[in-house]
């Protein structure tokens, strides 16, 4: 008889490592774009505490102001500020690569996608700084 | 049709949060976040803003602005929490911090925007 | 398909007259229909049986996955008659008289009139075949086709053929799949061809599939020479299987050489790179064909003429040239330059893609800015397995189909693009043919078991169990593809023929010898290259015999010493049986002539 | 350009290794050569027992993916003189099962490929003289997922097929696409019923390196975000039309 085992392979199956996203570049792009979310949530926090603060009175809201200017969360902030610009340039970016839109039955480049989500982007930002620093 | 799962659903959330974020988000952190606490910029003061946020057009704006990206948040950091640290086993508890976490935020929001007098 | 991984479906079908496992490590299951191959014309045979005859259990039994056989190489496109100002006598004509006359013409009528069909039939499989504005299917002109009949799908028409097929056949629930298996030989009791014992590569297991017939659909032999367009697999296992079991091979000595390959690397540049208007110049910038009786140059493709005339007369002119020394000095030997710059960058990105995808990549050379160093290489087999219109062979229970078959439509040199739809028409006609017969066997016979056993004891001794041995496995194959291309390549002659019998035999002895040093089961590919090298060198003393006995030139077998058409004497398609001692035997049988009688081949008039 | 480089080649041999582990050999670098090519001179002339697998050597067959210095490529299409002075890694495929040195089990694939229905789906077939016609665009709409060769390099590349092998997969989804967009077709919904459960589509994160990585630029990354959207515009019409007409 033929010992069974030697006739059905035994595969060598490599664990993912833990830091997989570590190994290449490419992989450690992609956590840092799926981490830029955590600051988006950070800040929507904020800006839950700043509407509380602006409805409860002007006293109130001097102590949310205060806090904004420590130097812990002045930091988190422009940690956020970059997380949250990164998850806008991907995102536009992918975004042009997942949508097809064909003109005269051929597909745009990317680039045509791309460049109205920027032009949003800066009109959108643009009306907001506006309508806040406006006289 | 039950076959199919409600991904669809939570996907359009992520979506639309995704969009929101990256359109409005940078600017608001620009602002709020940095520019002002620096006095780089005049902050608008409290009675300016509160007269803003009285406006229906602003509370439905804020309330999409909370809302949204967290939902984006919520799927984004479910998947980050599978594949950045393998614990896809926990699905059911991810699922219920993230989601949950969204939900409470939102709620909170419409609560805060709706009670302003 | 079932997956042959699936436990489920080990014993489909099988009457239960052996153990499953021997003593031994044999393994054996039973199917109605065992195809060898999973190229284009396995893969249609597979369907033709599903589709027929349902019942049927079919094994498909591939040393590659399906997707990866040869077919998938094929760029040029497939001829089927398709526009109204075209007819079947005129493919028929064109194929016959592209063949030097040594076509079988019942086939070839045959051929022509289910080609359009089949491709067709493609179509609806989900082919993506280039279409025309108004969304016709389109053709492009291809070489020595008088009219407008070859199908493509950009240039990657046998890729898009083959994965369409093998997508198609995902369907089929009475397909059965053995990838990786590598046929070693066919099972043969009371005459008849009931079975075929193969290798799994992932586990080193021999396995005997028991079946009421075979087809073997294994594709050419194209690595028996140095420099081929043809990749690793083509090693003719299937024509030296069949050989062995007893039966013919047939004009094994009509050799294809493709006028443009790239050096080194054997690639081909596809036909259609001229079909479109690609020029052929020599170390002076002229066109050279004008001096071999091939037209006068236009600056128009002209069907049929110049760098559309057939490929061995395009070949043949090569060599000639190099005689003159009116060709290029390339770090791998002489070229020519095959200049595409005059299409134009849009004509080569939308018809040429991959023709300049390859240039880039492989050559380093734009062919929209540079001229392509082309030279001649080994392309195709027109010999095969003898077979009769329908894939039967001489032998009962054995078929075959595709490259590896000789029906005969190609005759004495294949015209391009006619060998995809030869695929598809002879595919289904064996797949039909050989389900019609197993339903009417019987069970297999009881002596195929001491025959697997056999081999498997061959196989342990000649090579796994084996010790010292001398002869590295490279070396023979590359002295046999040696021997092959300067002893029968494009032009030939007694004496250099004689002379590579001789040296086959001495590779053959030598072989005895091999050295081995990979024992291991599990994809052990040294194994399987050793495996291929004797195949190839049963088949390339079969192509050296059967050449050495035409004293005559015809399409692609050119002698120096017999330059002219022998219609007296060589009328005739030579069958090779291997004889008792082990040594190639030809006979000749009358080529079947029905509308066409022979006359002289004229191109570019 | 020296005339020598160094290759690690990764070697596993089941019957007696616990793990793959690594041998190195020298092999001449010549400017033609690709990767593949310094296998078989190692094959040839070195090392009889190294196994790999290859064929077409000309980038379509799609048997020749390992990995080369940590990125998945197709051997054959690879100059090892892009890696000089050297040394070149040379890996089997990750996230497969290994079966030997750089043979890889892919027959995942195949099963995940023959459940999305890669082939064309229709309740009436018109005979066979007859053509389904398909203009050039329409040809156009599913023509760059059809170029997929199976080389399996986008699921090397996938983290998400890594850690959860249950996941359909870059190519099998770009290919059920292929059929979806193709104008003969109609059997978009069956294959929706399928790649729309949570292992199929909505596994993908859109890490989008099958798309980096395939070498026939068929976009896989590209073809899964569009099919997200199209099971969600149809989970919105279902919502709308609960018993409605899909
Ligand atoms: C580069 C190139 C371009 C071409 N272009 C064209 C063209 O434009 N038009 C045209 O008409 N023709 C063309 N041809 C010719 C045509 O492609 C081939 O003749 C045809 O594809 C052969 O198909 P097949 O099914 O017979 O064999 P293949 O596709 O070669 O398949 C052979 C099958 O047999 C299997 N097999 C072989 N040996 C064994 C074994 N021992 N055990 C198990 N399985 C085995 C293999 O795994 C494989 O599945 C071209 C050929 C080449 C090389
Ligand atoms: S999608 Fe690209 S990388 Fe993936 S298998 Fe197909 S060809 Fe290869
Ligand atoms: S890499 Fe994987 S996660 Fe999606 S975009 Fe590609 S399948
Ligand atoms: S050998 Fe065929 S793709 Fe590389």
């Amino acid at each position: 008889m033929i010992n069974p085992t030697e006739y059905v392979p035994k595969s060598y199956h490599a664990r993912v490592s833990t830091y997989w996203w570590l190994t290449r570049w490419v992989y450690l792009k992609f956590i840092l774009r799926e981490v830029s979310s955590v600051f988006v949530a950070w800040f929507v926090v904020v800006t839950l505490l700043q509407i509380r603060a602006v409805t409860s009175g002007p006293a109130d809201y001097g102590e949310f102001q205060r806090w904004l200017r420590s130097p812990l969360l002045l930091t988190l902030n422009a940690v956020s500020f970059f997380f949250v610009v990164f998850h806008a340039v991907t995102w536009f970016n992918l975004s042009a690569k997942a949508m097809v839109v064909r003109v005269g039955g051929k597909r745009l480049p990317g680039i045509a996608i791309a460049a109205p989500n920027y032009a949003a982007w800066a009109v959108a930002s643009g009306a907001v700084a506006w309508i806040l620093l406006r006289g | 049709m039950n076959k199919r799962s409600n991904e669809p659903f939570l996907w359009m959330l992520f979506s639309a949060g995704g969009v929101i974020s990256a359109l409005l988000l940078p600017i608001h952190i620009l602002l709020f976040g940095l520019a002002f606490p620096l006095g780089c910029l005049d902050a608008p003061s409290q009675e300016k803003l509160i007269h803003l946020i009285k406006h229906p057009i602003t509370r439905l704006y804020l309330f999409t602005l909370c809302s949204l990206p967290l939902f984006h948040w919520a799927h984004r950091f479910r998947f980050t929490l599978y594949d950045g640290l393998q614990i896809k086993h926990l699905n059911e508890l991810i699922n219920v911090f993230c989601y949950g976490g969204a939900v409470v935020g939102t709620a909170l929001a419409a609560y805060l925007l709706w009670n302003i007098r | 398909m079932i997956f042959r991984s699936d436990p489920a479906c080990l014993d489909t079908g099988f009457s239960g007259v052996y153990h499953r496992r021997s003593a031994l490590m044999l393994d054996i299951s039973s199917h109605d229909i065992v195809l060898i191959g999973g190229g284009g014309a396995g893969l249609r045979a597979a369907i033709a049986i599903s589709e027929t005859a349902p019942n049927l259990s079919v094994a498909v039994v591939s040393k590659v996955y399906p997707m990866r056989s040869h077919t998938v190489a094929a760029e040029g496109g497939a001829a089927g008659v398709h526009l109204a100002e075209d007819s079947l006598d005129e493919h028929a004509y064109d194929t016959i008289s592209g063949g030097d006359w040594l076509c079988d013409q019942d086939a070839v009528e045959a051929f022509v009139k289910e080609a359009p069909l089949e491709l067709m039939r493609l179509e609806h499989w989900g082919c993506p075949w280039s279409r025309d504005p108004n969304g016709r299917i389109a053709v492009r002109p291809f070489g020595g086709m008088k009219k407008t009949r070859t199908w493509f799908a950009a240039d990657k028409t046998g890729f898009h053929m083959l994965h369409t097929l093998f997508q198609t056949s995902l369907k089929y629930d009475a397909v059965t799949r053995y990838d990786e298996y590598f046929a070693t030989r066919l099972l043969v009791d009371d005459g008849r061809v009931q079975g075929v014992v193969a290798l799994e590569l992932t586990t080193g297991k021999i396995q005997a599939i028991t079946a009421k017939a075979v087809i073997l659909c294994t594709g050419g032999c194209g690595r028996v020479f140095r420099f081929t367009t043809n990749a690793a697999i083509k090693t003719g296992d299937g024509m030296a299987l069949a050989y062995r079991a007893g039966a013919p091979l047939k004009d094994m000595e009509f050799v294809q050489y493709h006028p443009t390959g790239l050096p080194f690397t054997g690639i081909l540049i596809t036909e259609a790179a001229r079909a479109e208007g690609g020029h052929l110049l020599n170390k002076d910038g002229y066109r050279y064909l004008q001096d071999y009786n091939l037209g006068t140059p236009e600056p128009q493709p002209v069907l049929r003429s110049m760098e559309l005339g057939p490929r061995d007369r395009l070949s043949q002119a090569f060599v000639h040239e190099q005689e003159k020394g009116r060709t290029v000095e390339g770090p791998y030997g002489p070229v020519v330059n095959l200049d595409l710059r005059h299409l134009g960058a849009k004509t080569i990105n939308e018809k040429l893609p991959f023709v300049r995808e390859l240039c880039l990549k492989y050559e380093h050379i734009d062919p929209i800015s540079q001229m392509i160093p082309v030279r001649p290489v080994v392309h195709y087999m027109m010999g095969g397995v003898h077979t009769d219109l329908n894939g039967a062979t001489p032998m009962k229970g054995l078929y075959a189909a595709g490259e590896t078959a000789c029906v005969s439509i190609n005759g004495a040199n294949r015209l391009g693009s006619n060998s995809l739809p030869e695929l598809l028409v002879f595919g289904a006609r064996a797949g039909s043919a050989a389900a019609a017969y197993a339903a009417e066997q019987k069970p297999p016979g009881r002596h195929l078991l001491a025959q697997a056993l056999d081999e498997e004891a061959r196989l342990q001794d000649q090579f796994l169990r084996k010790t010292g041995g001398r002869e590295p496995i490279a070396d023979l194959r590359e002295e046999m593809q040696k021997i092959m291309e300067n002893c029968a390549g494009i032009y030939r002659s007694g004496d250099s023929l004689s002379g590579a019998a001789g040296k086959l035999q001495e590779l053959q002895d030598r072989f005895r010898d091999i050295r081995l040093d990979d024992r291991g089961h599990v994809f052990n590919t040294e194994l399987i290259s050793a495996l291929e090298l004797s195949c190839m060198l049963d088949v390339a003393e079969t192509i050296a015999e059967c050449a050495m006995r035409r004293t005559e030139s015809r399409g692609a077998h050119q002698r120096t010493d017999y330059p002219a058409r022998d219609d007296e004497k060589f009328l005739a398609h030579s069958l090779t049986y291997r004889g008792a001692d082990g040594r190639p035997r030809v006979e000749y049988a009358p080529v079947t002539i029905t509308r066409w009688p022979p006359a002289e081949r004229v191109y570019g008039r | 350009m020296a005339n020598r480089i160094t290759i690690e080649v990764a070697r596993y041999h089941p019957a007696h290794d616990e793990k793959p582990g690594f041998d190195t050999y020298e092999v001449p670098l010549r400017k033609e050569w690709v990767v593949l090519d310094a296998l078989n001179y190692i094959k040839d002339h070195l090392d009889g027992t190294l196994s790999f697998r290859w064929s077409c050597r000309m980038g379509v067959c799609g048997s020749c993916g390992m990995t080369v210095n940590g990125v998945p490529k197709l051997t054959c299409a690879t100059f090892l003189s892009d890696y000089a002075p050297g040394p070149v890694r040379v890996e089997p495929l990750k996230n497969f099962p290994v079966l030997r040195d750089l043979v890889v089990d892919t027959s995942d694939f195949l099963v995940k490929l023959g459940k999305s229905k890669p082939w064309i789906i229709r309740k009436v077939e018109k005979p066979l003289d007859e053509e389904y016609l398909q203009t050039p665009e329409e040809l156009d709409a599913y023509k760059q997922y059809s170029m997929c060769i199976n080389c399996m390099l986008c699921y090397a590349a996938c983290p998400v097929y890594g850690l959860d092998p249950l996941f359909s997969g870059p190519a099998a989804i770009a290919l059920a696409q292929r059929y979806n967009l193709d104008s003969r077709d109609q059997g978009a919904n069956q294959r929706l019923d399928i790649l729309s459960q949570h292992d199929g589509i909505w596994g993908c994160t859109f890490v989008g390196e099958c798309t980096q990585v395939c070498p026939k630029n068929v976009d896989p990354a590209g073809a899964i975000q569009q099919y997200k959207l199209t099971a969600t515009t149809e989970w919105l019409k279902a919502l709308v039309l609960p018993r409605g007409g899909t």
